[in-house]
């Protein structure tokens, strides 16, 4: 099988990102790649600007408890139903990361922005949430296909440096396929880079095939590509694993001390063995 | 009238709700995730025999959405969404959601997870209504710290709706969108009109009669229980076993 | 099986569209429903409003052919290989339709703005075309991101009355699959009411399956479905069926005249055989 | 010299300008519908060894996009797409391309299809080719009765790139967009200045030598009726016909 150009091996793709890098991740319900936050904890990354598309998970959670990140910018951070995610409270608690509040269609838009190459796209709502009060870079202008009045929120375009997700195979194109996840598309065609973990790579190309095109994301924006099997997990993979709520929950109950994560991480991050399964 | 689950009486409370006829009809309902009463009302709407269509967020199985998490919101602007729920960590007396944080902005206190979609939810769909269990001084307070989602808005702010109720563990208020203040609509059993006064933190107005949220019927609890939990199940596992006694096959 | 709730019969799908509504329909490389352009014919319609999605083809050139449209609101009109549209281009000589030119990222961009329920977005380009001049309801205003200056385009919201295509399937919840024929979700989401005609109906959801959810539309957009065979034809449909290209050339030829249109439209459209194979 | 045919002549020609070393790099190249000249020209570059991704609209099976059509465009206004191609039934001299029609707007003589993208992508690309084998005065005009997409912008309006050049199926025209106009870059054999000027409806600059445009080498014959042919062969069954006299097996 010839293998995707731009296929690589997890750790030379952690590499590529250098500190301080904005990256945009998906959230739990939608194919993070937590075998890429795990190796860029192991790289020791620091100043990471997270985007949670559009909102933040458990990947954001312990690059958060690890040091690696400076700012988060998303919707929110939870473990869904682990609870509120303790590293990232620890954080706001003790001022250690900027964060930027926003509401999910918000981050969309301002990725759809990039997608389509405008410096802004409008939204409506947020006009007297205290969001738009802590967002001096969003704009409110009256709508100029009114008659006057009718205020609308202007949100700026986002352009991450990285979108990082998890993909269930890719093929010998480089073309890779997540199914209906299609966020993940969004984030690929509006972040200047992609690098994407998958669990598989199949022979063939997804584009020429209509039960597969759809789900698939050409290869055009794709620039690296790692085999990880497992490599959303403890999140789930569309229909081919479940997320491991119990293991949620056990991270959730020793990450309530920094101490405790410490130990978490030393357990699943760091050793040999954890390392060495990815 | 102890032959049910607090559970019960809130699901059943909250699809009359979502039948109210005084209110515009709700064709297709979106429910959030981690939201097993409201999902539990809306089922129950459906078994009695009310052709709602019904979004749950949290099921990765057959997850209504094929244009990724944004088509909610898309969906949402589009004006097809007619009622959503929403909650919040603290929750004032002009229906201001706080789902960001206690303290300084963005929650120096007590940080919860974050405003999701709230802030354009709340003003793009016709109907809200409001679900919090916990009934405090702590989480109905008279101003919350941080608005995530206004209960009003200014004149001229495009707005499809605003909350219609409030329904929590121990009564349901009926939201007034003019005055931008709650009236209590009814008290679950065991409550009293000063009970609820001491356990509510924001001012509220009170009618001369205030009625008790009646009870579940035996039909409710029977389809609450039976069809209901039926389809529950794969999406509320641990909801379905706490409150109606039902695990999933193995 | 249970069919879906929705589901109708051709003739009945034609008589939901009233004279003079606006339609959305997607061009020769993206599934038009011919079936229904005939349909609409032989109905009688008068007065339609087509909105090329973001060109138009055979469907549309035979419902003006037929003096079934009053205005048409697209980037091109053409049949492919079979060169102009010869009915189209007649009704523009004699002035007997109302044509609104756009170019294509626009008229995606219009039916995007109704899909995030905004009243406008801005596009890039455009500035210095005639286009622009021709449309007084498109507007320029300066990027309110930038430091002064950058004038960018303003596109309202479009919301057409009825989205019409053809899918290959439905399945019993009425949701329709159509692959990576993807405009024809943002014309389903864009418009008020969508009629599609299928290939078949089959048993199932869609969106329980992994593989065919990303290429379904929800039964949520949909509101009348019609089986009918081969649809598309003379225009391909997917991998499934050809453009039948020395149709469309005679087509094109017959077309020539309005004699030779209404001669074709006899064959074609009118005849009880014609007809009964829809 | 006679041993090729005109269209071998232009895609070669073609592609030496994709790959003028002069010129920004381009990786990323797109052919619209009905472009098979371009098509050879870009796949006669990859046969040559040079690492382009080539996106065929034209394409049905393969497709390149999964987001429908408009992910051609949204790629461009990423700055993903490096080059492009355009035509017109009407070019003047200052590279303004008109696709509506003559006369009145919007084409009350000659109405062509319409403007299609290149209202945007023309601004969009940093590089377009303008291709157009018919040369005569009714194509080439002086100034075109409707501007679809404006060669030079005023200035302080985004715009990536202009046209580099202009291929007909007479010479090859470099773009100059700091003056708007034209020059002559090479003639192809058999033309003269003299005859160009005589077909041409627009004025341009000649500098004092014109070069004949060079003929195919024998490796690009090669490559375009082998490899390049078996590429195209699906998508431009006629065109491979008449060209290369080959035929897709039934």
């Amino acid at each position: 099988m010839a293998p995707p150009a731009t296929l690589t091996q997890l750790d030379a793709m952690a590499a590529q990102v250098p500190n301080g890098a904005q990256i945009a991740v998906p959230p739990d319900n939608s194919l993070p790649s937590v075998a890429m936050a795990k190796a860029l904890i192991r790289r020791g990354v620091r100043g990471l600007r997270l985007v949670g598309v559009p909102v933040s998970g458990f990947a954001t959670e312990i690059l958060i408890g690890a040091g690696c990140v400076a700012e988060v910018q998303t919707s929110a951070v939870s473990l869904g139903e682990a609870g509120f995610a303790p590293r990232f409270s620890a954080a706001v608690r003790e001022g250690s990361i900027r964060v930027l509040d926003a509401t999910c269609p918000a981050m969309h838009t301002m990725l759809q922005a990039s997608e389509k190459g405008v410096p802004f796209m409008p939204l409506r709502g947020i006009i007297g949430s205290d969001i738009l009060a802590h967002r001096p870079d969003w704009k409110v202008m009256n709508n100029p296909f009114a008659d006057g009045g009718d205020p609308i929120v202007l949100l700026p375009a986002l352009r991450p440096d990285f979108g990082i997700f998890h993909a269930a195979m890719a093929d010998s194109r480089g073309n890779v396929w997540l199914g209906r996840k299609r966020e993940c598309a969004t984030i690929a065609h509006a972040c200047q880079r992609s690098l994407v973990t998958v669990e598989r790579v199949v022979e063939g190309d997804f584009l020429l095939d209509e039960r597969m095109a759809s789900g698939a994301i050409s290869a055009t924006y794709i620039d690296s590509i790692a085999i990880v099997e497992r490599g959303a997990q403890p999140i789930a993979l569309l229909d081919e694993y479940r997320t491991d709520t119990a293991f949620l929950l056990d991270y959730a109950r020793m990450a309530k001390t920094a101490e405790g994560f410490a130990e978490w991480c030393a357990i699943h991050v760091f050793t040999p063995r954890a390392a060495a399964a990815e | 009238m102890s032959d049910f689950k607090p559970e019960e009486l809130l699901a059943a409370t909250i699809c009359r709700l979502v039948l109210d006829p005084s209110q515009p009809v709700a064709r297709h309902v979106a429910v959030g995730a981690a939201s097993p009463i409201p999902a539990a009302a809306c089922y129950l709407a459906q078994k009695l025999g009310y052709p709602i269509r019904l979004s749950l967020l949290a099921r990765t199985q057959g997850n209504p959405f094929t244009d990724g998490t944004r088509e909610l919101f898309d969906l949402t602007g589009q004006g097809r969404i007619d009622l959503f729920f929403l909650g919040g960590g603290q929750i004032d007396g002009q229906a201001n959601l706080n789902l960001v944080g206690t303290g300084e902005w963005p929650g120096r206190g007590v940080r919860f997870p974050g405003s999701f979609g709230s802030a354009f939810m709340y003003m793009m769909v016709p109907r809200t209504i409001l679900f919090r269990e916990e009934h405090s001084p702590r989480v109905l307070v008279e101003k919350v710290d941080n608005i995530s989602a206004n209960g009003v808005s200014e004149p001229g702010v495009f707005r499809r709706g605003t909350a219609q109720a409030l329904v929590t563990g121990r009564c349901v208020f009926q939201f007034h969108p003019a005055t931008a203040r709650f009236s209590l609509a009814s008290v679950h059993a065991g409550e009293t009109v000063a009970s609820i006064r001491a356990a509510t933190g924001f001012s509220f107005d009170v009618p001369a009669e205030v009625p008790e949220t009646p009870a579940p019927t035996a039909e409710e609890l029977a389809l609450l229980r039976g069809a209901v939990c039926d389809e529950m199940l794969e999406t509320y596992p641990e909801f379905c076993a706490r409150v109606f006694g039902r695990k999933l096959a193995a």
